[in-house]
């Protein structure tokens, strides 16, 4: 198929648009259900990106990583970290680290400045993969700021996740790249998610409260 | 011919040493005599110095039995360095025998190994008095021997020799001429006479009160022959700081060991330098009474000052002169 | 002689370098004696000791720059670890100026010469050698350690810490020398000798003064070489020649009277158990021999005629004399007051000489274990009397010794013609002599025969009461009474009201301040919690990333 | 199948099988074992070093090499701590302690041997996570949020040195094409000059931040003291010490790609003042962190901080001589600190178990009076690190300055500033933690046999500084003269 369909890019972007609007309303969440069903909405844009990604550079194994992000991003990810918001009746915990209207201006800025570093750095290269890079750099320091802003352990892990997904979203976006990247951001995942739980647990057990002030109070002794 | 020379100023050497020696406990009877005199008193016979002598060397010492193995060595040093200074000075001729020994430097080492030997014989037996002079005696000699550097300098600037013998050949021969450094350094070489010597305005010679004595303080508790020696050395100090300032300011009718016959005029000029020194020394010291301790200090500074001055004036003089 | 030996080990695939020319060879002759000296007593059973003298002499003989530092730098650490077990407070410190010197030199080394690598030299070398601005340490590390560690300090490392001021003052930067070389040498040389002395006469510790004796000659050899390098700038061979012969012999002396004197002081505290001199008295009678020896090193020290110390002094003075006449105005006045202020430090070396032989050695005992203490071990009495047998040549034959420098001068200013020694000891000697013999017949066959033993007169008062045998001790001058008229007149004006070395408040202490500022600033860092090092950390991304989007922009 | 293969594999194989059988101490003799068969195959793998995706060049061998030794002696002290430690921990816990130790070798292996950049980052990525498993063993307060610091910032950064990664795939897409080919360094290396230069400079950030995480430079060192400090030593301290190799040699790599870039004006920035101004921050902040700091695996732990920002400077510097100088320090410091550790373990042992707070200054102090041996080894290696002649980072610290003076004079006085502080702040230690009177419950105790062998690393240390074989100058120069 050398041809390419003309709504490839379109709804390439239109996917990376939609995982971007995701990681953006991420930052201004209030209560943590809310935050792990926007991510399971990313993961699934993410899978579907993987496909149509698959389908237009006719690479198999960018169906197969969909799968894998399907089966345990989309999947088993929410339904545990549920049970843990279950167990821990946490689904009115409200918690503003940052003002609102804060973090949504510095969302914004961020995204202008991911834009402005990969435009001209990726003049010469496709132009599928310059929107795709940024988009996906945007969603990364999206992740990186919700994780910096929030106090509760938990969504700091969703902020994590979802930079998680920004780098998925970039790899598939790459034209060739081998099957190791994959494997290994969902090796990432699956290990991240567990060694989470274990702590997760153990912060309950310690300080019967996912808030980090516990933690922080910690470091705060002199040793 | 160079034998004959050497011969000679063996022979001056010789004279020398006998004057100096003999004429020391001289000089300090004529000076208590002139005192007096001027006191209104008539005052010990001006050989009553050697009677003293004689009486100390004829009593048995007194050590005390604190004092350790180095008691008698003290005095034995202060002497033999005093008396070394001495036969470097020259008296009334140039040229001696020990004339290329007489470096400044080396006659200020010499004072001050007495110096030394003096205070250790203060602090030899562990009591209060000697312990006290010491410390006063290291006081002052701090600055004499600062502000006696600084006139070494000038001396050797203008005299263009270290050795005394060489400065003062060039005083005599070479027409110096009156300069107003030469008369900053003479006050403060006299100021530093005075308080090496320890007399009136530093330390009085003939008082014995134990809170205002320097150096007898140090020889409280020698006696017998050893007192003697001490005293003996008091004596040497004065005729050779008497000699040195007679030698440097006043060179011009000495002779040279070479030509006998310039000798007699020498050891003219040399005697009448003696009795006009005592003189002036007497008539000083009725004048003035002892300082406090610690205004001492400051009067040293003022000496040191003036021997900075001769050799700063010097040097300009220099510059102007081209 | 300079034939270069290569050792295989060293610096990765270049090796060390070794040579042995006349000023190395030099060095050598002062380190050898102080060694043997001090490794005959109880230090030679430790390795430590052997790495420092290791250390002082790769230095020495170094013939490349990797060679030099390790040296250096070894002797620093051993002679640390030797402070170290010595007493434990002052390790920090004296470990802090060794890194700063050697930190100093290793930049200095690979500058092309000129100013700044001088100026650098200076300064590490200076620290090491204790010069004057960062000389504060000095005095409270070198008694730290034992007494054989602490004399091969103040005798071998200072000298070798000056041997590189020499060897690229003169040798290495021969060519380059500038004018301010020589007049900063001489300000810190001028300064050290004044605090040296100074201090040495106001502190009541035995080991303490001889440490800032040494600063006091480091001082008097820096004034040396500061005016032979000035000498060689105003291209005047002979003053060159003559402030170096006074430089080199003034640490050869010094290399041999100090350890003379810190073994001594070692016998002292093993006899007695303390070196204060306040605790101390009347040791001449219970160290007959070690008090003889302590009375040698003290001439040596006070720089007495017919003794070690005084030759040097003499060529000394008579550069100041000389260079005095020359120059412009300012430069000459300046050597008038650098004159006056070593007549001043002469008399004060003196008066700490008297200080330590009259208040720690005569007079009566002040404590019990100074009035039982034994005479000192046979090997600290082999060790000093070594050493006071290698003082007699350089009091009595300088002559000699200066012939023997000929070489080192040679190579150090091309050119120098040697002048005749204005000061020969042996007809001196032989004027004393026959003044001794002459006094001693006349005593004799006048004065009376034998002595008397009573009690001392003191002035008049009673008998001391039964129970203090020796009277009490408490009515005989102390160290500190002895030194309270100077420390009245000088003291408070140099070091301040409570005697505080100046080099200590200008420069130790706002060190310390301002390293507790950053340290309590380091620790704020330290305690940030992890969202604010997260915070930190994505600041800086994107600070990068925007900075990289706007250069790239273009 | 070569012997750098078999090397990773064993250790990543074996992991599993230590994490569900035995007993602490079977445990500990079976890592004995294992790392008994991993270093003669890291010293066979200088011959068989493997194609493909693993395949170690001059630089992994030789720290391969290193890597297989220190992790012989740490498993050697291992079993005597483990014998002390047995009851402090449950069995299940002692059995992922084990696993973990494997996984970390096998994957600094990896790391060290890996040709694939995107291999390189798993291996990263791996030695992350068992180090956080780690440090998360002891169940107290402290140890959680230790790990917790850890698993942010280390995760934080594993997410950018991915992101990194891609940008570099991206930018060798113009020359190697899309697929493998464009992921391997030696490729890489070979064409540097002809990768897209701009987007290499935006890679060398994200790689910058990513891997400076793991090399603990300073904006990014937060995890380090506290990982040192919760969790058993051997894993936590000693080989998380080795990680640091990895992502050091990571940033080395990358930076040659820069700066054969910038060479040829492919558009690159110039990498040096990147990474000598992380190197100077590092030196810094640790010159004054160390001087109020009571715990002394956290004192140490800032002065791993402080070497990998000398290296780092090194490189930042630039040239053969310094890069050398910055490799040579980088092998003196992992033995120095790895001998020191394990001292560390065996003088808390003997001051009454290796609890968590058993290694303040305060408790471990006059160790003279306890166990000569152990505390003149503890002496020698605390004095290693000031860089004082005797100990071999003088060479390596020499050979830095020089490069310094001589290629960026300027940078000279802060670099000798900040080793002056961190000497100084360090030698401080050595009197207290040696000389002075023990606490009150100590009594002298006997050291095991282990010592010797943590000598030998000191001895090492000598030979390698001072007479360093012939065939190492060699080809660590050819290393440094290819990586300029």
């Amino acid at each position: 198929m050398s041809f390419i369909f003309p709504l490839v890019y379109p709804l390439a972007h239109l996917l990376g648009g939609v995982m971007l609007l995701c990681a953006f309303s991420l930052l201004s969440q209030r209560r943590l259900a809310a935050m792990i069903s926007i991510y399971q909405i990313e993961a699934i844009v993410l899978t579907l990106a993987a496909f149509w990604q698959g389908f237009a550079q006719h690479a198999t194994e960018l169906y197969l990583t969909g799968v894998i992000t399907l089966v345990i991003k989309a999947i088993i990810a929410p339904i545990a970290l549920r049970q843990i918001v279950q167990r821990f009746n946490l689904i009115r915990a409200v918690e503003t680290a940052m003002p609102v209207g804060l973090s949504m201006m510095l969302g914004v800025s961020l995204i202008g400045v991911a834009v402005l570093v990969v435009l001209p750095t990726t003049m010469n290269s496709v132009t599928l993969t310059r929107e795709d890079l940024a988009i996906s750099l945007s969603v990364v320091l999206l992740g990186l700021l919700v994780m910096t802003t929030r106090r509760n352990a938990l969504s700091q892990v969703i902020g994590f996740l979802s930079t998680e997904n920004g780098l998925v979203l970039a790899a598939i976006g790459m034209p060739g790249m081998p099957f190791v990247a994959e494997l290994s951001v969902a090796l990432l995942v699956l290990v991240a998610f567990l060694v989470v739980g274990v702590f997760v647990f153990r912060v309950r057990e310690h300080f019967d409260t996912l808030d980090l002030t516990g933690i922080e109070e910690i470091e705060r002794r002199g040793r | 011919m160079s034998f004959l020379i050497v011969f000679l100023a063996i022979i001056a050497t010789l004279l020398h040493a006998a004057l100096m020696f003999g004429a020391a406990p001289l000089l300090i009877g004529l000076i208590g005599k002139l005192r007096a005199r001027l006191l209104g008193r008539p005052g010990p016979p001006v050989t009553q110095p050697y009677r003293d002598l004689k009486k100390l060397i004829r009593k048995t010492p007194l050590i005390p039995d604190t004092a350790t193995q180095l008691y008698q060595l003290w005095p034995f040093a202060a002497f033999v360095a005093t008396a070394t200074a001495t036969l470097l000075v020259p008296s009334f001729t140039f040229g001696m025998a020990t004339a290329p020994l007489s470096d400044l430097i080396t006659f200020i080492g010499l004072l001050a190994v007495a110096r030394g030997a003096t205070m250790l014989a203060g602090l030899e037996t562990g009591f209060g008095f000697g312990g006290a002079g010491a410390g006063r005696d290291a006081l002052f000699s701090i600055f004499s021997e600062a502000s006696l550097l600084v006139l070494v300098l000038a001396f050797a600037l203008i005299g263009h020799h270290p050795t005394i013998d060489g400065i003062g050949t060039t005083f005599r021969d070479g027409h110096i001429g009156i300069s107003v450094s030469l008369g900053f350094a003479l006050a403060a070489i006299l100021a530093v006479a005075l308080t090496e010597t320890g007399r009136i305005p530093v330390d009085n010679p003939a008082g014995h009160l134990e809170l205002a004595m320097v150096h007898e303080a140090m020889l409280l508790e020698y006696s017998g022959r050893y007192l003697a020696l001490f005293h003996y050395t008091a004596m040497l100090r004065l005729i050779t700081w008497f000699s040195l300032v007679g030698t440097i300011f006043c060179p011009f009718f000495m002779g040279d060991s070479a030509l006998p016959l310039s000798w007699p005029g020498g050891l003219l000029l040399w005697v009448g330098k003696l009795i006009a020194g005592s003189i002036a020394l007497a008539l000083f010291e009725v004048s003035t009474a002892k300082m406090r301790v610690f205004r001492v200090p400051e009067y040293l500074g003022v000496t040191m000052l003036l021997g900075i001055l001769s050799g700063v004036f010097l040097f300009v003089a220099a510059r102007l002169g081209g | 002689m300079n034939n270069i030996l290569t050792l295989p080990i060293g610096l990765p695939g270049q090796g060390m370098h070794l040579t042995c020319d006349p000023l190395s060879a030099l060095f050598l002759c002062i380190l050898a004696p102080q060694a043997l000296a001090t490794s005959i007593g109880p230090d030679r059973k430790s390795p430590t000791f052997w790495t420092f003298i290791l250390g002082m002499v790769l230095t020495v003989v170094a013939a490349d720059a990797f060679t030099l530092i390790l040296g250096f730098e070894l002797m620093s650490a051993a002679s640390w670890l030797l402070v170290l077990r010595g007493d434990r407070r002052p390790a920090t410190l004296y470990a802090g100026i060794a890194i700063f010197a050697g930190a100093c030199l290793v930049p200095a080394l690979f500058l092309p010469a000129g100013g700044i690598a001088f100026g650098l030299i200076l300064f590490g070398a200076g620290a090491k050698a204790g010069l004057a601005p960062l000389h504060a340490w000095l005095p409270r590390a070198h008694p730290a350690p034992s007494a054989g560690v602490s004399a091969l300090m103040s005798g071998g490392m200072v000298k070798v810490a000056l041997y590189v001021i020499i060897r690229y003052g003169f040798v290495v930067m021969g060519g380059q020398i500038q004018p301010w070389w020589g007049a900063a040498l001489i300000v810190a040389g001028v300064a050290s000798v004044l605090i040296g002395a100074l201090r040495a006469m106001l502190e009541t510790e035995l080991k303490t003064i001889l440490a800032c004796s040494t600063v006091e000659h480091v001082g008097l050899i820096a004034v040396g070489l500061g005016i032979a390098l000035r000498a060689r700038t105003l291209n005047d061979p002979s003053l060159a020649s003559l402030a170096l012969q006074a430089a080199l012999l003034c640490a050869i002396a010094h290399g041999l009277f100090k350890p003379l004197l810190f073994i001594g002081a070692g016998a002292v505290k093993h006899g007695t158990g303390t070196t204060s001199l306040d605790w101390l008295g009347g040791l001449m009678r219970g160290m007959p021999r070690l008090g003889g020896l302590m009375l040698a090193g003290c001439a040596g020290m006070a720089a007495l005629p017919l003794g070690p110390g005084f030759v040097p002094e003499f060529l000394l003075l008579h550069a100041v004399i000389a260079s005095a006449g020359t120059g412009d105005i300012i430069a000459r006045i300046g050597f008038t007051a650098v004159l006056g202020i070593l007549g001043l430090s002469a008399a004060l070396a003196l008066a700490a000489a008297v200080r330590i032989i009259g208040i720690g050695f005569l007079g009566r005992p002040r404590t019990l274990r100074a009035a039982a203490a034994e005479e000192a071990g046979r090997t600290t009495l082999v060790s000093m009397g070594i050493l006071a047998a290698l003082c007699v040549p350089v009091a009595l034959a300088p002559g000699l010794l200066l012939l023997l420098l000929q070489p080192v001068i040679a190579m150090l200013v091309p050119g120098a013609v040697p002048l005749p020694l204005g000061y020969e000891p042996f007809p001196l000697l032989l004027l004393a002599a026959c003044v001794t013999a002459a006094a001693f017949l006349l005593l004799r066959k006048f004065g009376a025969r034998g002595e008397r033993e009573v009690p001392a007169w003191n002035g008049g008062f009673g008998k001391p009461p039964a129970w203090l045998p020796f009277g009490n001790p408490a009515t005989q001058a102390t160290a500190t009474g002895f030194a309270e008229p100077i420390q009245r007149a000088i003291g408070i004006a140099i070091l301040g009201r409570n005697s505080l070395d100046p080099g200590e408040v200008f420069i130790l202490e706002p060190l310390r301040r301002l390293n507790l500022r950053f340290t309590r600033a380091a620790e704020r860092i330290r305690r940030a919690t992890i969202r604010q090092r997260l915070a930190f950390v994505f600041a800086a991304l994107v600070m990068f990333l925007l900075a990289l989007g706007l250069t790239q922009g273009q | 199948m070569s012997a750098a293969l078999l090397a990773v594999l064993i250790p990543l194989l074996a992991a599993p099988i230590l994490g569900l059988f035995g007993s602490p101490r079977a445990g500990s003799y079976t890592n004995f074992l294992l790392n008994l068969i991993i270093l003669p195959l890291t010293l066979a793998a200088t011959f068989s070093r493997g194609e493909g995706l693993l395949h170690a060049d001059g630089l992994g061998v030789i720290f391969g090499a290193i890597t297989g030794f220190v992790g012989l002696s740490t498993a050697i002290s291992n079993i005597a701590f483990v014998r002390g430690e047995a009851p402090r921990m449950s069995v299940r816990r002692w059995r992922v302690y084990h696993a973990m130790c494997q996984v970390m070798i096998g994957t600094t292996l990896l790391g060290l041997y890996a040709d694939n950049i995107g291999l390189l980052w798993v291996a990263v990525e791996g030695a992350t996570i068992s180090a956080t498993l780690g440090v998360s063993l002891p169940r107290t307060a402290s140890a959680l949020e230790a790990a917790w610091k850890y698993f942010v910032l280390g995760g934080v950064g594993i997410a950018l040195a991915l992101f990194g990664t891609m940008l570099t795939y991206l930018a060798a897409q113009p020359v190697l094409g899309p697929g493998l080919q464009a992921l391997s360094l030696a490729a890489l290396a070979q064409n540097a000059a002809h990768l897209d230069g701009s987007l290499m400079t935006l890679a060398f950030v994200f790689l910058l931040f990513g891997y400076g995480t793991k090399a603990a430079l300073v904006p990014l060192h937060g995890w380090l003291p506290d990982a040192y400090a919760e969790g058993p030593i051997p894993l936590t301290a000693t080989l998380s010490g080795l990680m640091l190799n990895v992502a050091l040699i990571a940033l080395l790599r990358f930076r040659h790609l820069m700066q054969a870039n910038f060479a040829a004006s492919g558009g690159a920035m110039q990498p040096g003042p990147f990474l000598f101004s992380l190197g100077l921050a590092s030196l810094f902040l640790t010159a004054f962190s160390l001087w109020r700091r009571r715990d002394s695996r956290r004192f140490f732990g800032f002065s791993s901080i402080e070497h990998s920002g000398i290296a780092v400077f090194a490189f930042g510097i630039g040239g053969a001589a310094a890069i050398f100088g910055g490799l040579l320090h980088m092998i003196l410091h992992t033995l120095i600190k790895s001998a020191l550790f394990q001292a560390l373990t065996r003088g808390a042992a003997m001051r009454g178990g290796a609890g968590p707070d058993n290694y303040g200054f305060s408790h471990l102090r006059g160790m003279m009076a306890t166990n000569r041996p152990l505390a003149w080894l503890l002496a020698f290696s605390v004095f290693a690190l000031t860089g004082l002649p005797p100990s071999g980072l003088f060479t390596s610290e020499f050979l830095i300055i020089s490069q310094t003076i001589e290629r960026v004079p300027v940078l000279s006085l802060p670099l000798g500033l900040g080793l002056l502080i961190c000497a100084i702040a360090i030698i401080r230690e050595v009197g207290p933690l040696v000389f002075t009177v023990a606490p009150k419950n100590s009594q002298p105790a006997i050291a095991g046999r282990g010592i010797g062998f943590t000598y030998l690393h000191l001895i090492l240390v000598l030979i390698i500084a001072y007479a360093m074989p012939g065939f190492l100058v060699t080809s660590l120069s050819d290393i440094a003269a290819a990586l300029q």
